[in-house]
């Protein structure tokens, strides 16, 4: 892959996301993999001066993730897109549409990880306002 | 007046494509927007997985209607750095001319849209008159109007004699006329300007937090343009990226106005310098690997992270656009300013909501 | 009596139709200005016609009382007019029809509807007082508001009353719904208020809004074209220049916000209207 | 202040720039990918336009050596005309008549 590409894990991700952040460097877009039944890959993809940096994280469906949003807002539509497609929780998203923003609220499964939805609860927002205001999307 | 929300969509004459903004506004001024998406989602990055790789390119052309050429170009890029094939100069060169013409009609679109956004009727009408004049150059040289099917892993179907190449140049000129002829009342038309200057203002910084791209972001003043990485011809051909310093949307026209310009003069460029020979090189084997592309669409930078496992189909295509990039900075622009203002500041970042639902 | 009766029947048939082909005509001019061909003349006519053969649905009783009274206030207005009425009557008439109309749309919830009436209600604040002014600047020429009197008189207005004419062109832009100031309604719907003041009606009641702006357009016509009443032609010839300049206007210009509207009409359209009485009056 | 007025003028003499569409038809680019037509005398119903076609708009029966394609599905992208290995598919600058219904257009070799 054409960009340097660094493997983090959960807990030092929100670090190497902020260190990128002072470095200057611009979030291009998050990418979700199904590699596994229970396991996604996520690639952070970052740019400098049309120079690309990933970090890739290894994911479970069921421990959560912690959303970069409040470090690069840009982040939040791309999380919510991978929670929406891959049934990944983030914790601590800025706008968090649990699971709606491109998916009926009925939908029982999830586009890319081919199982039943109601396995496993919802995501739960820890903001109640901001789940309301994005609520019937 | 009190407290309202406002749903702006999904159906809403001014809005070309379904999207929903809820708008709670006060007195007539924004104060929350969010944006509801989903409308059109059609999973076609699912649909990956079930076609194989070169029925993807038709796939990807559609996209979206307006950026059919460039997704494509994208997309086969991505798959010959994984393949590890060389495409021909003459196709790379074909490319660029298609993917600089989508550009041209794509911004001649957004502007007329841009204007209607402002009740600016005769100025729509006009814009769009020119740009009839683009979408026939396309169909006489790719056979369609707007989704051109010319693109394949490995080059291009379809070439251009040496005739379509002078009557192509012919039409170009007419274009940059007309155009020239428009570019006065964009630029200093008194209505316009109080309608557009100092409206849904972002700064450089702001920009790059937020991760815009494309005219949003040179007109913030970073010049930052994905053709400079050179990708198909664009490496031997001469150009600089557009910048404007306001931020406002009218910088952000002014942005697409000047590379409208430029478009026409890269088009001039790759016909005066189109070299000979083959058009496309022998496709072999199955991809394996996997890449990230990037390449600059008339909205911005559109991203396709491919990957393949040997497989006849690929395992992951996923397709980042540029409307996707621009949304977080709507969702900033629009509290504080006016409801008679939101259909200017939403069309300025130029939504194109098939490409943000894939 | 009986000849009040024609000219009673007269203003209440001449009416639409005169505003009717006035609106086909100006669909035309405005197509191409545009380099497009334009709808048939008779489009405005197929339009109403079509509306009123739609399925009467209201909001609720008090916006189809709205709607009857603006159209009722607007016929009223005309026949005035025709007869040769009294202009300052003429103008509350008309000024209570609009009214009529927002309220018609404030009883609505739809938003879209509410900021709507909300500009027409800004919109007829800013043009009524140049109206006014403009029937004062009749009366302090003629010695009269009746409109009997005005016909009368051997000299154009226009002469004496330049700037205060260039005031009404402010009125009749506003009040033909044209750019700049087109914010309440626009004509096509495309604007960030969908159809604002007009959202939330439709079918006969929409059409009966259309009747009621043919005689809102005739109405406005005839107070232009006093300004040269020395005769049908030069009459007509006033009144369709006119029409003709706030088409092209409509054509060249965005359109702009209602604090931009209020500002500039008011300083620009009053100003105009102020020095020209004075200085017809101080010398 | 008005920018656009010098245009708008130049318009209205230079007349519409607009078709009266159904009277008035602009001829075919010759380049117009359009219908796609089969020379079914040719065809020896390989079957390789179905394999490739990325909308899945064609379908080919060996043993009736029918050939059938859906044109409201087709997406003109002429991949069948190009890998065709008997050159017998063409893609004709017109567009179809418009229909009132999605039908499939089906030819046999006998006939």
């Amino acid at each position: 892959m054409n960009g340097n590409t660094t493997t983090v894990e959960v807990r030092n991700l929100l670090g190497e996301a902020t260190r990128l952040k002072i470095d200057g460097y611009r979030l291009v877009t998050l990418s979700g993999v199904n590699t596994g039944p229970d396991q996604v890959e996520i690639l952070y993809h970052f740019d400098k001066d049309l120079t690309l940096v990933h970090l890739r994280l290894a994911a479970s469906r069921e421990a959560p993730v912690p959303s970069i949003s409040p470090i690069y807002p840009a982040a939040f539509l791309a999380e919510n897109e991978i929670q929406d497609l891959f049934h990944i929780r983030f914790h601590g998203l800025v706008i968090d549409y649990q699971g709606t923003l491109f998916l009926p609220r009925e939908m029982e499964s999830t586009p890319f990880c081919r199982y039943d939805r109601s396995e496993t609860p919802r995501p739960v927002s820890p903001d109640p306002q901001s789940a309301k205001s994005a609520g019937g999307a | 007046m009190r407290t309202s929300v406002i749903p702006f969509g999904p159906q809403h004459p001014v809005l070309p494509e379904p999207l929903q903004l809820k708008l709670t506004v006060e007195d007539e001024v924004i104060t929350e927007a969010v944006p509801a998406l989903g409308y059109v989602h059609r999973g076609l990055e699912a649909l990956a997985q079930n076609r194989d790789f070169h029925q993807m390119v038709q796939v990807t052309e559609r996209v979206c209607g307006i950026c059919s050429v460039l997704h494509a170009i994208c997309y086969c890029q991505g798959l010959e750095d994984i393949m590890g094939i060389t495409v021909p100069p003459r196709a790379r060169y074909l490319r660029v001319i298609w993917g600089e013409l989508l550009r041209l009609h794509s911004h001649l679109l957004w502007m007329g849209l841009f204007a209607d956004s402002f009740g600016f009727e005769s100025l729509f009408m006009q814009l769009w008159k020119i740009r009839e004049r683009v979408l026939d150059i396309q169909e006489a040289t790719t056979g369609n109007r707007v989704i051109s099917g010319t693109i394949r892993v490995g080059g291009v179907s379809r070439d251009m004699d040496a005739r379509q190449v002078h009557w192509i140049a012919d039409q170009l000129t007419w274009v940059a006329h007309q155009v020239r002829q428009i570019e006065p009342v964009l630029r200093e038309d008194f209505t316009i300007r109080r309608r557009t200057e100092g409206k849904g203002v972002l700064t450089s910084a702001q920009a790059r937090e937020l991760g815009a791209v494309g005219p949003v972001l040179r007109a913030s003043g970073i010049a930052q343009d994905i053709r400079q990485t050179g990708y198909a011809a664009y490496g031997e051909l001469d150009f600089e990226p557009v910048t404007a310093t306001a931020g406002d949307c009218h910088a952000r026209c002014m942005v697409r106005l000047g590379e409208i310009d430029q478009s026409i003069d890269l088009i001039h460029q790759a016909l005066d310098r189109l070299p000979g020979g083959d058009i496309r090189s022998e496709v072999r084997g199955r991809p394996q690997g996997e890449t990230l592309m990037r390449v600059e669409q008339p909205r911005g930078e559109v991203v396709y992270y491919i990957r393949a496992d040997g497989g006849k189909t690929l395992s992951r295509v996923r397709i980042r656009t540029p409307t996707f990039a621009n949304i977080p900075v709507l969702v900033k622009l629009l509290p504080g300013i006016f409801l008679s203002d939101v259909p200017v500041v939403v069309l300025s970042i130029d939504p194109c909501v098939s490409c943000l639902e894939r | 009596m009986n000849h009040a009766l024609i000219i009673l029947g007269i203003g209440l048939v001449a009416g639409p139709l005169l505003g009717g082909l006035a609106g086909g005509l100006d669909r035309i001019v405005t197509a191409r200005l545009q380099a497009r061909t334009g709808p048939p003349v008779w489009q405005p006519y197929y339009d109403v016609i079509k509306l009123m053969a739609k399925e009467l649905v209201v909001v609720n009783g008090w916006q189809a009382f709205c709607v009857y009274s603006y159209l009722f206030a607007s016929m009223l207005a005309l026949i005035l007019f025709v007869m040769q009425s009294d202009l300052l009557l003429i103008l509350f008439t008309q000024a209570l029809g609009a009214v009529f109309l927002a309220m018609g749309a404030l009883a609505s919830t739809s938003p879209y509807s509410q900021v709507g009436a909300h500009r027409e209600l800004l919109q007829i604040l800013t043009y009524e007082p140049l109206l006014f002014l403009v029937g004062v600047g009749i009366f302090l020429e003629t010695g009269s508001f009746k409109i009997s009197v005005v016909m009368q008189w051997k000299d154009p207005l226009i002469l004496k009353l330049p700037l205060l004419f260039a005031a009404l062109g402010y009125v009749m832009i506003i009040k033909l719904r044209k750019s700049p100031f087109d914010l309440a309604a626009s004509h096509h719907a495309h604007q960030e208020l969908v159809r604002g003041v007009f959202t939330d009606f439709s079918g006969p009641l929409l059409g009966m809004i259309e009747i009621g702006h043919w005689y809102d357009t005739v109405l406005i016509l005839g107070i232009c074209s006093l300004f040269w009443a020395t005769g049908p032609v030069p009459m007509a010839a006033l009144a369709a220049a006119a029409y003709a300049t706030i088409i092209l206007i409509d054509n060249a210009a965005a359109r702009l916000n209602w604090r931009w509207m209020l500002g500039h009409v008011w300083a620009m359209g009053l100003a105009l209207a102020l020095v020209n009485l004075i200085c017809r009056h101080q010398g | 202040m008005f920018k656009m007025t010098p245009q708008i003028l130049r318009n209205l003499i230079s007349g519409p720039a607009t078709r009266a569409y159904p009277r008035q038809i602009r001829p075919p680019f010759p380049a117009t990918r359009g219908r796609l037509v089969n020379d079914i005398a040719q065809c020896n119903f390989c079957g390789a336009c179905a394999v490739k076609c990325p909308s899945v708009c064609i379908e080919v029966d060996r043993h009736l050596s029918r050939w059938s394609f859906a044109p409201h599905i087709c997406v003109c992208c002429g991949v069948c005309v190009e890998i065709c290995p008997r050159h017998c598919l063409r893609q004709e600058p017109a567009t179809g008549p418009p229909a009132a219904q999605k039908e499939m257009v089906a030819l046999d070799a006998k006939s």
